[in-house]
């Protein structure tokens, strides 16, 4: 099998659409920008204050000015157009931005995120993600479906939440799964899986989608 | 503006004084002026920034060499001294999301008495703020922050104090130059008056105080 | 980022649309787009611009051929035809001072729920507006504004829609820019992609829905 | 007797310090310029959007992107910095303007300003002034004393008000005149008029400077 945050980001990368403008977290969303298809064309805004981001052309290329969100060198597409932070997240937070994807600690059936602190162990602090999560027009979660066997799609964050806006999509290695207000409906089973390994994977009760598709990566 | 050498400038900082530093993990900080805090172990510092960098690169430094007491940030992740000194409870530490934290010191500098954000309605760092419905949906209340110093990082400046910034080092270098009682600016180049055109100016000079030139 | 003419570009804006127009005095307008208007008498339109500017120019030549049923605007002095109409009825005046306006219009299309400002506190313009005290000092709160349309004025685009504007050209126009659910951008020339470094942008061309070229 | 626009001018623009960021309003403030000490050097801000506005070097060098907030036509200086509006009113409500000079139809015994309507007869907008009186370090009042016979500094603005900070000084053709919490303290008086002129010419009370002046222009 491929490593899981591979599947999570091919997977993930189908999801872009023609002329959007995307955010993507540190992490396995950063792995996104190596799937996307050939016949998509989007535009990659970093929150430090950048459209038209792309990946370092190559080595030795290094710019100690340019870096994305997580301080990796990156490159810039011609057209590209930089802006101070107030701006960068005014696009975030005014809804200007298509898409974000970022990685999570748990989701849960009202489909809120906890994605930025375990209290009293590991408390990096919410960065950009409480904005990106409130403004963006789309939100996907790209996280593996468990940690050291514990489930993180649950019943009820136990984590600090990082929005209480409800999240679009969950993309793990095992499944696809859309957050309604009826709660999480299981859209797509890897193939790997079974429902049943998908079930016993996730505290959080699944609707199964009378369209449940095999997922496709 | 008056042009200083390193010293100078960090000399008029006092241990205790609230400094605002630019720079986002380290990129587009001013790490000539950084680097003369800690030489000068100026210390006791509250620092609000966007983040505490790495141990050592940009803010880290600062951390690393136990020289503030406090910071307003909205990422501590990727130097873990600063969580160390936050258990240990050395160090405050007060996370503010990061759109938020750039509004609150932009009206702080420019003069609005707060903002309405709906970042952050509902979670934990709501508690004990002030919520308000605008036509329907949640706000959160945020007042301004000001400092007694902001050191910040350009590319180029003009003699007058112009600023030009490059790339993603711009980030909170501009707000922060608005938003303290004493503006530290520490550029690459100085450019004679006149050699960038006035739309070119990011952040114009009477905001700045004081240039040093980075080392 | 579309290419239109100046035809298709007007004529997709519908009579009674709330409509933003750049501009100071007419300085930094769109006067190909606003002429277009006015020979597709596109009518009912409530406006949101700093000035009604003078009667044969910018924004002023709307307000005299009838086809604005309200501005929301902070002066109207310079346009005796805006002030006969409001006397007569037929135009509603909103006035808002000009800081405030534009921070209204900057909270509208950066998703701030609102502004407190200390401008207007204990005048006429306060009444019926909420006062909230910060830290000893009353400010008043002000809600965002946000439109159907924005025209815009710029020197200089990208093929990306990246534009830069002029001078004292540039005032309300990048902040309208991000405000409105369609922007249409009037630029003197197009460049081709990369010609204008990023660090020169000033309203990212995400923001840009339409480019017409001016006349 | 000098034309009592110019003799306004004239003193006001002793006020100005060196290194200031100065606003001229509209009218009598915009003269101040022509006076300015020669070993004093100001930088013009404008809320149209420049620092280092200049007057018009000749005719003929008129750009259409570059007027004064009265869109007339103006040069630059060298290092001048151009900026959008959102920015220009916030060094104004910032506390970033060391200096406005404004015109002005009533000043009251509180030392608030009223200057931009008339109602029911003319109301031409505030603009940029209830920013700038609010905002800005010292606010300067350029007036003649009366218009038309009547008193403009007067007990009680009937006029609606621009703010209600108190303005820092009233310059008028007759008398330089300083708000404060006791009340208007008559500091100057113009050498072409007597204390009684002055006084038959305000409607507010006046303190009595007890260094009263003669008004040098």
């Amino acid at each position: 099998m491929m490593d899981p945050k591979f599947i999570i980001a091919k997977r993930v990368a189908k999801e872009l659409k023609n002329g959007q403008l995307v955010n993507l977290g540190i992490g396995i969303p950063t792995l996104v920008v190596d799937y996307i298809p050939k016949d998509i064309k989007v535009l990659f805004q970093s929150e430090n204050g950048i459209i038209g981001m792309s990946p370092l052309p190559e080595e030795g290329l290094e710019h100690p000015d340019l870096t994305n969100a997580g301080a990796n060198y990156v490159g810039a597409i011609p057209g590209a157009a930089c802006f101070d932070s107030a701006l960068s997240f005014g696009i975030i937070r005014g809804g200007h931005l298509d898409l974000t994807v970022l990685g999570g600690l748990q989701v849960d059936e009202e489909g809120h995120l906890a994605n930025w602190m375990v209290p009293g162990k590991m408390i990096p602090g919410m960065g950009g993600a409480m904005d990106l999560v409130t403004g963006a027009k789309r939100v996907i979660v790209a996280m593996t479906h468990t940690t050291k066997g514990e489930p993180k799609i649950v019943k009820r964050c136990t984590l600090p939440l990082t929005s209480i806006r409800r999240v679009d999509l969950i993309v793990t290695e095992m499944a696809v799964i859309e957050p309604s207000k009826e709660g999480l409906i299981l859209k797509e089973i890897s193939p790997e899986v079974t429902l049943e390994d998908v079930l016993k994977s996730t505290e959080a009760s699944l609707i199964i989608s009378k369209d449940l598709k095999v997922m496709e990566v | 503006m008056r042009l200083l050498n390193v010293e100078e400038a960090i000399k008029m900082i006092p241990d205790g004084a609230i400094v605002m530093i630019g720079g986002f993990l380290g990129v587009g900080s001013p790490n000539t002026l950084i680097d003369e805090i800690i030489k000068q172990k100026r210390s006791n510092l509250t620092i609000i920034a966007n983040d505490t960098a790495f141990p050592d690169k940009g803010v880290g430094k600062i951390i690393v060499n136990k020289l503030a007491k406090k910071v307003i940030v909205s990422h501590i992740g990727t130097n873990p001294e600063t969580q160390k000194q936050m258990i240990e409870r050395f160090l405050e530490v007060e996370l503010v999301p990061q759109g938020t934290l750039v509004e609150k010191i932009r009206a702080g500098g420019l003069g609005l008495g707060g903002i309405l954000t709906p970042t952050g309605v509902g979670t934990i760092i709501a508690e004990g703020k002030q919520i308000m419905n605008i036509e329907g949906k949640d706000y959160m209340l945020e007042l301004p922050l000001k400092a007694d110093f902001a050191i910040i990082k350009a590319k180029r400046s003009d003699c007058n104090g112009n600023l030009v910034y490059s790339l993603t080092a711009r980030n909170f270098n501009p707000i922060m130059a608005t938003a303290a009682s004493t503006v530290i600016a520490e550029v690459e180049e100085i450019l004679p008056v006149g050699t960038i055109s006035p739309d070119e100016v990011h952040t114009p000079g009477i905001f700045i105080d004081y240039i040093v030139k980075s080392r």
